[in-house]
């Protein structure tokens, strides 16, 4: 259950995952032609929940469902939105109504070809709050969807959704699934994926076999167990005595330890997500502007993320995809000055020795707590008392982010999310997710400000100003982009191609093992 | 004739804590085929050592032969030095050549087992049976040892059999391969005198049909006299005297021989005496003062004990109901006059405790009236009757469990005198000095703790702690019975003296007839919960008329040789079950005066 | 076999006093901040001459976190033992004493404690109270108090049939004053005994109590933290598990040899 | 039989008890399963949407009195994060712990019960403190530490037993021993040390028995005496305590299955404790409860059947 990454939300902008390296055994494996057969086994180092892909929320059980569903769109590796199932999609003028032309003879894993109602049964199914669909709201401003043909769809919008669109791209909102099948989805997943679902035993194994009629050509695997191992160590062991065929999410602190290991193939990629440390603004010292950015100048972001991500990741001033356009690349973190601090704080009325703060961090992400306890030798150093609670991910969770009950915490989130609703859910002061109790009149402006600016340009740079604004301010301390890994036997193939776009998602579609 | 063992100067030893004790010094004695030797002695002697050494077994107590010679005539007519024999020859030796019968019949036999396979292993092993063959002997052991309906017995687990049973399956054993010398270590210390009667009989005739040699060791002078050919008297791990049976009897050389002789009541030695009379000790200050009677004073009653009865619920079903009851004491009636002692005599399971106790409201009472001093104690609320036990009070069986091991004495003594209330302080500590004094303990004891004292000390102490708060009334539960013969004549002399001085009442409780007749001004025979016969003690004695009490004396073992009684197999009834259904409404006792004072159940 | 004992005795009371002696003056001997001070050049080092015992993932010396962790581990585990046998003393002698419905009742609520996970227990408290020592101790103490006031139950039973409490009742004792003074005395040596084996079952639930956050708060040091913190580390430094479980062994065999001792001396019949 | 009866009442009773205390525990804990379901994605509208669509918001008596009802009846609702009907998940998931329950326990009355006997027989000697001391050492460190060495030495260097999982055993029996082998040996290791001692003590007092000199005057020998004579008596008592331990076995299994992927009970108790799926861990909370008291039941019973003195009695 440790790191479980919640990737269903919302958005829209999709970024490719920038490889940052695969530790190879042999460099020539690219060269060699896929073959078809084998099953390849990995271990899943999350359990899977709920098997419908509606009702599913967590990132455990979208990186096993991807490879069962086929959303109507989805997104490049520039996460430019491209069309899935549908061979085309067109936007009108006027924003309020979207047409979908369906790729022809797309078949579904029981043999039925998909057609428009399909498409609308599924974004009704999703639409209404009696499915308990997570991403549900993404089509709260659609008022009607028709459906002139077999291959056609169009739904029409009561209101503008800018990022319907992308939101849709997501994998919990665009899949489409054959007519009826709701109640058995649960049970029994089906879609158009490149897998079909053959069995689930709790907590155990995940078992998919090969879509001969996938639309975009069978996969090469007959087919895929995801064994669920949470415990890194034995799922470590697992790769090294060969029971399993790779792994996702290797401690980071073994990422350096693997990849010099010639029995196994190691492969990051940045960014996976990103950290911050938040600070409550509705406990008294840290509405003062001083306090917080004189907290940000006692870390050392790099020796931090060193220390805690063992050098697996980067550290980030902006929470904007590294390689979007609103990434303010003039934006430098605060260097440490632990003195300057100490003055900072005595100018705001905090003399050495007078601040004692508790930082809640989540026992769910273990280098929370190992990045807490770097941070409690350097605060002590400036004379702020820092003491650590560790809370499990449900405490943490309705303490910090429903009951706004702390001092200093830190959390991470996706890296890929659209600006507008990053920022904006954020940090306006009415955001969704402004759980910092943050109000800026700035960022208010800026965010809202964006929102009505059609310009990508512009609203990039509102966006840089936003970044600029936080870190002025030092509402919350950015601290860095973390990596995503995956550990392999050198014998699978086409690693390149399985970690979806989103960063989380695993697909297996072009995956296949050398004899 | 060759003895069968001659034992020459042993010395045993045991690795203690505190180094290395000596068991059993120079212990020398033989024995002739066809002879049952006696070894006698107290608790501490050495005798059971002695008996352990021969078989070898006194090694798994951590003892070890250190010096002697343990000669043994084997089947083959070899002589083997059973202290230098080499395991596996003593593996064939035991239960084989020599069979062993022990003291506790209850725990004796294999819990698990069926009495079939106990019987049966030791002759697969030794005599190397088939199955079949060790079943039929085995079934014919049973016979010979006369137990009832003996192929049942054979499927049956140990505890599906009564004590007697069980000691008669354990002598089958020990005689199961026929051995030519069996060694009995107190067999029949732990059973009723009617069971005893009939086990010393068994051992008797098996001793006689089977000409074997019978090492018989006991602490029991009256069984001694019954039991030897020839005796060997132990005293600290050495031998005292030895000799032929009569000798010792009627011309003791030792004096401690002597002493252990005058200490042990016979059973019919007050024939004619109105009143109880201390014991005889030898050599004490005391014991010359003891010759008086103790006298009773102008009858006035004390206790009145009117048709009590007590049961005990036995629980079963889902609801934890009541399904049946033992009827412990039933429609009990006597009267106890001041400074005298009532005794109440009866085997185990009588109800002679659940009677006293009931007295006490120890137990709560079913039924009936209890009047001490004009006082109906079942109608006193809680406060009241605690209160009230400060005229009665209770003196225990077992000297080592009624002493809590974690206080010191003088606190334990001094406790009823601070439950009410009696004095503080240094009258207190006065008062508790005065108590040691009278029950003649050092005073240096007040400090100590029980473990410190010797059983005889211990009963001194919780005579001293009932002492204390000057109750009319004790009741003695077995008071002397865990006691050795000296001790507990100078314990029971303490009592009569207490008894005279301060006019107690006792209520005597015992199985042992031989002291109740020295003790007793009056005597109550109970079985089954009823009192069959009651009476002034020479009545009771000298002409029992219910035939239990018939029985039960003809039981009795006397400590006199030409008095002998257990030649013939002996059957005596069996006692039966005091639990009747719910609802079970027994007649009410009545009586028949057949002198006056003395009463008999009428059948 | 007298000396043999004896040895044993001393041994267990050495190892328990140096322990002991640590936990009082350890924290006050080592270098301050030494035990949470970093070395990230130094991050799992194994056992050398700079580290004696090694250092962990963030480069700590674990002689120094080994010594101030015993100080905290030894208070959690005295404090919840105490706890539960001030919780299951007065259950267990008062269901073992008096019988009857009073013991059903009782021991139906202990049972029930008895069939209830707790973990469950566990999370409830440090979700509800907040995670720090007090209340680990608490969450402990709970836990263990259901087995103590059974094994009191079963000691006041079985003392409560002996013939000095009759005696005792018998001399108008009330049944308070019998408890007092001659129940709880006799039970006291098993109370003891099974309170130093406790001892060691509460240090290392401790560490299992880490696992979700209960318990000592990092960077603070305790054995069960460090123990649990070896836990991803375990083949490659073994010595971070090693360390702290040794300290754990140690202590337990300590207890466990004074435990035999203890008996002894409380006993007056070994005077 | 009515002993039985009569145990059976006092089950049910404190398994009422349970319910009242579970169903108490489990709505004092903060947060909830939507939350854990939408996780950092939450927002108040959507959280009172997925509890409404999930049957959180009834009151609470209404809860109880549904759950208790369920449980009788039959209907013991649905997980709410694996979608699943619990007696489902319940009854696949017990046969998973059953097997490594029975496994562990065995393993640690095999290594115990010679241990034991050895330190009996050689009371207050070297052997005894030998074997007190090695049984010590399994305590001194956690389960999961020996959990976690077992993984190394086992399945990593010498590669005998895979690292983790669970195999359904209607589908391969020796696959499900296989992998609940290891798991089984670090629980026994910590069980191993309590029925050492337990041996031990029950071993000595019955060592000084009567029937034990009888055995040996009977001139059986030293090993027919123990092993036999003397175990046989033990063995009821032994067991009795190890039936106790179940108890404890089943706090134990919520770490060990979670270290090795073994998904019995334990791990599901563990799921729905950090997911706070309110139903799931009353319900595995509930079994879990009833198990260890029949357990405890059912070796009363064994007892029986093994000891003669209570069959007819």
């Amino acid at each position: 259950m440790k790191r479980r990454d919640f990737l269903r939300s919302s958005t829209a902008v999709l970024g490719s995952g920038i490889f940052m390296g695969t530790s190879l055994p042999m460099a020539a494996w690219a060269e060699d032609a896929p073959v078809s057969g084998g099953t390849l086994i990995w271990g899943h180092s999350e359990t899977t929940q709920n098997l419908d892909m509606h009702q599913t929320g967590t990132a455990s059980s979208g990186r096993v469902l991807q490879n069962i569903h086929s959303s109507i769109v989805t997104v490049d590796k520039d996460l430019n939105v491209i069309p899935g199932l549908c061979e085309s999609f067109e936007v009108a003028p006027d924003g309020l109504s979207y047409t979908f032309k369906l790729r022809p003879n797309v078949k579904f894993h029981n043999g039925a070809t998909m057609t428009s109602a399909d498409v609308k049964y599924s974004f009704e199914r999703c639409k209404d709050p009696a499915t308990g669909a997570v991403n549900f709201e993404v089509f709260n401003n659609v008022a009607a969807i028709e459906t002139p043909d077999d291959l056609t769809v169009i739904v029409k919008m009561s209101a503008i959704n800018a990022p319907f669109l992308s939101r849709l791209s997501e994998n919990g909102a665009g899949v489409i699934m054959p007519v009826d099948s709701g109640p058995t989805q649960g049970t029994n997943p089906m879609g158009a994926g490149p897998f079909k679902f053959v069995s689930y035993e709790v907590g155990t194994v995940v078992k998919m076999a090969r879509h001969e009629e996938y639309w975009d050509g069978p996969a090469f695997l007959d087919a895929v167990e995801a064994r669920e191992i949470t415990e890194p160590t034995t799922r470590l062991t697992g790769l090294r005595t060969g029971e399993l065929h790779m792994i996702n999410d290797i401690p980071l602190d073994r990422v350096g330890e693997l990849q010099g290991d010639a029995a196994v193939q190691v492969k990051t990629w940045f960014p996976l997500n990103f950290d911050f440390i938040n600070m409550n603004h509705t406990f008294e010292p840290f509405q003062n502007p001083k306090v917080r950015v004189a907290f940000d100048m006692i870390i050392d972001k790099e020796a931090l993320m060193q220390g805690a991500l063992w050098g697996q990741g980067a550290t980030t001033p902006s929470p904007s995809f590294p390689t979007s356009a609103a990434y303010n690349k003039d934006l430098k973190q605060r260097p440490q000055d632990i003195e300057g601090a100490k003055a900072m704080l005595a100018e705001a009325g905090y003399p050495e020795g007078s601040l004692n703060i508790v930082f809640k961090a989540t026992t769910n992400y273990p280098y929370h707590i190992e990045t807490a306890q770097i941070l409690v030798e350097w605060f002590k150093a400036a004379g702020v008392n820092l003491t650590i609670e560790q809370l499990t991910w449900a405490d943490w969770l309705s303490q910090c982010w429903v009951d706004k009950d702390y001092q200093m915490t830190m959390m991470n989130f996706f890296s890929l999310w659209e600006s507008d609703f990053l920022y904006y859910s954020v940090w306006n002061s009415t955001g969704a997710f402004n759980y910092r109790a943050i109000k800026d009149p700035v960022i208010d402006d800026l965010t809202a400000k964006a929102r009505i600016t059609v310009d990508d340009a512009a609203r990039a740079d509102i966006y840089k100003q936003v970044q600029q604004q936080i870190w002025a301010e030092s509402h919350d301390i950015i601290l860095w982009f973390r990596n995503g890994t995956i550990g392999a036997q050198p014998a699978v193939m086409g690693l390149d191609t399985v970690v979806h776009p989103n960063g989380s998602n695993l697909n297996f579609h072009k995956v296949w093992i050398k004899a | 004739m060759k003895d069968i063992v001659s034992v020459d100067h042993l010395r045993v030893e045991f690795a203690t804590d505190g180094g290395p004790v000596v068991g059993v010094e120079d212990v020398s004695f033989t024995i002739a085929p066809g002879e049952t030797l006696c070894v006698v002695g107290e608790s501490g002697s050495g005798k059971s050592v002695t008996s352990l050494s021969l078989m070898r077994l006194v090694e798994f107590g951590g003892g070890t032969i250190t010096a002697g010679r343990l000669n043994f005539e084997r089947a083959d007519g070899t002589m083997l030095d059973v202290a230098a024999a080499p395991a596996q020859v003593m593996g064939a030796v035991r239960g084989h050549e020599i069979g062993m019968i022990f003291q506790e019949p209850m725990t004796a036999l294999n819990p698990v087992f069926t009495i079939e396979r106990q019987l049966t292993d030791g002759l697969i092993l030794h005599k190397g049976l088939t199955q079949e063959a060790a079943s039929a002997r085995a079934l014919e052991l049973l016979q010979s040892v006369r137990i009832p309906e003996p192929e049942r017995r054979l499927k049956q687990y140990p505890h599906e059999l009564s004590g007697g049973m069980r000691q008669r399956v354990v002598i089958a054993m020990a005689m199961a391969c026929d051995p030519k010398l069996l060694i009995a270590d107190e067999p029949t210390t732990a059973l009723d005198v009617t069971i005893q009667a009939e086990i010393l009989a068994l051992i008797n005739r098996l001793k006689r049909e089977n000409g074997m040699a019978v090492l018989f060791i006991t602490h029991d002078m009256a069984v001694v006299a019954q039991m030897a050919d020839r005796v060997v008297v132990m005293y600290r791990g050495r031998i005292v005297e030895t000799g032929t049976v009569n000798q010792i009897f009627e011309n003791p050389k030792e004096d401690y021989t002597k002493a252990l002789l005058a200490a042990v009541p016979k059973l019919g030695e007050m024939k004619g005496k109105p009143a109880p009379e201390k014991m005889r000790l030898i050599g004490d200050e005391a014991a010359r003062a003891a010759a008086a009677p103790v006298k009773a004073r102008v009858p006035e009653v004390l206790l009145q004990v009117k048709n009590l009865t007590t049961r005990f619920p036995v629980k079963g079903g889902i609801l934890r109901r009541t399904v049946a009851q033992v009827h412990a004491v039933e429609d009990v009636s006597f009267t106890l006059n001041v400074g005298e002692t009532l005794a109440l005599v009866g085997e185990s399971g009588c109800g002679k405790s659940s009677c006293g106790r009931s007295i006490l409201r120890l137990i709560e009472p079913t039924s009936g009236e209890v009047w001490i001093g004009g006082r109906d104690i079942g109608a006193l609320n809680r406060a009241d009757l605690r209160r009230a036990r400060a005229d009665m009070q209770m003196v225990f069986q077992d000297p080592f469990a009624s002493l809590n091991p974690y206080r010191r004495l003088k606190d334990q003594v001094a406790e009823p005198i601070q439950n009410f209330g009696l004095a503080t302080g240094a009258a207190l500590e006065a008062l508790v000095l005065q108590l040691f004094d009278r029950v003649r303990l050092p005073r240096d004891f007040m400090n100590r703790y029980p473990h410190e004292l010797s059983g005889g000390q211990r009963q001194r102490v919780a005579i001293a702690r009932a002492l204390a708060v000057n109750p009319k009334l004790i009741v003695a539960d077995e008071a002397v019975s865990a006691l050795d013969v000296s001790v507990q004549a100078q314990v029971l002399n303490l009592m009569m003296e207490l008894q005279e001085d301060l006019g107690l009442s006792y209520l005597f409780i015992s199985h042992d007839m031989a002291v109740v007749e020295r003790v007793a001004h009056h005597v109550g025979v109970m079985y089954l919960g009823r009192i069959v016969e009651i009476g002034p003690r020479s009545a009771v004695f000298d002409s029992p008329r219910h035939p239990y009490t018939q029985s039960l004396l003809s039981a009795v073992p006397i400590a006199d040789p030409r008095q002998r009684r257990f030649a013939e197999d002996l059957a005596f009834k069996p006692i039966t079950s005091p639990i009747f259904p719910l609802g079970h409404q027994p007649a009410p006792s009545t009586y028949t005066e057949v002198t006056p004072g003395h009463f008999v159940l009428s059948l | 076999m007298k000396r043999f004992k004896t040895t044993k005795g001393m041994i267990g009371i050495v190892l328990l006093s140096l322990i002991a002696l640590i936990a009082i003056f350890g924290p006050m001997v080592i270098p301050p901040d030494a035990a949470t001070a970093m070395d990230m050049r130094a991050r799992r080092a194994p056992p050398s001459l700079t580290h004696l015992f090694g250092t962990d993932q963030l480069g700590r010396d674990l002689l120094f976190r080994v010594i101030l962790g015993t100080r905290t581990s030894l208070e959690i585990a005295v404090s919840a033992v105490l706890m539960s046998v001030v919780l299951g003393l007065p259950l267990g002698l008062i269901s073992g004493y008096f019988g009857r419905w009073i013991d059903n009742v009782l021991m139906r609520f202990v049972d029930t404690l008895l069939a209830f996970p707790a973990l469950l227990l566990a999370l409830t408290i440090s979700a509800v109270l907040g995670p720090n020592i007090q209340n680990t101790i608490i969450a402990i103490g709970v836990a263990f108090t259901p087995y103590l006031a059974r094994i009191i139950r079963g000691e006041a039973l079985r003392v409560a049939q002996m013939p000095y409490v009759e005696a005792a009742r018998s001399s108008g004792t009330t049944d308070a004053m019998i408890m007092w003074r001659h129940v709880l005395p006799n039970i006291l040596p098993a109370v003891i005994v099974q309170a130093t084996i406790s001892l060691a079952f509460a240090i290392l639930a401790e560490a299992g109590l880490s696992f979700l956050g209960l318990g000592t708060q990092p960077p603070a040091a305790s054995w069960g933290l460090m123990i649990q913190a070896s836990r991803d580390q375990l083949d490659i430094a073994p010595w971070t598990a090693v360390v702290p479980g040794l300290a754990v062994a140690l202590t337990v065999l300590g207890l466990n040899m004074f435990g035999d001792v203890l008996r002894d001396i409380l006993d007056p019949r070994s005077k | 039989m009515t002993y039985v009866l009569n145990r059976l009442l006092s089950v049910i009773l404190t398994l009422f008890m349970i319910t009242l205390v579970t169903f108490a525990v489990t709505n004092i804990l903060p947060g909830d399963v939507a939350m854990m379901i939408m996780g950092t994605q939450s927002n108040p509208e959507a959280l009172a949407g997925l509890r409404q669509s999930l049957g959180l918001n009834d009151p609470i008596l209404v809860q109880y009195a549904r759950w208790v009802g369920g449980l009788v009846s039959g209907d013991w609702g649905n997980s709410l994060i694996f979608k699943k009907p619990i007696l489902e998940l319940l009854s696949q998931k017990i046969v998973a712990s059953a097997v490594l329950v029975v496994m562990s326990m065995c393993i640690a009355l095999a290594l115990a019960i010679p241990l034991g006997v050895w330190a009996a027989v050689h009371r207050d000697k070297w052997q005894d403190t030998v074997s007190s001391s090695s049984a010590l050492l399994g305590v001194s460190l956690p389960d999961f530490f020996w959990g976690i060495v077992m993984i190394l030495v086992f399945a990593r260097w010498l590669g005998w037993f895979p690292s983790s999982g669970f195999v359904e055993p209607s589908v391969d029996f020796w696959g499900t021993l296989q992998h609940a082998f290891l798991p089984a040996l670090a629980l026994g290791l910590g069980l191993m040390a309590h029925l050492t001692r337990m041996t031990r003590s029950t071993m000595t007092g019955i060592l000084s028995q009567e029937f034990i000199r009888v055995a040996r005057a009977k001139g059986l020998t030293e090993r027919t005496v123990i092993w036999r004579y003397a175990l046989a008596n033990a063995i009821g008592p032994v067991i009795t305590i190890a039936g106790l331990q179940i108890g404890y076995l089943f706090g134990s299994i919520i770490v060990m299955e979670s270290l090795f992927g073994y998904t019995g009970m334990g791990w599901l108790t563990y799921q729905a404790l950090l997911n706070r799926d309110l139903p799931l861990i009353q319900d595995t909370v509930f079994v879990i409860a009833a198990v260890v008291m029949l357990t405890n039941l059912a070796v009363d019973l064994l007892y029986v059947v093994i000891d003669p003195r209570i069959r007819l009695g």
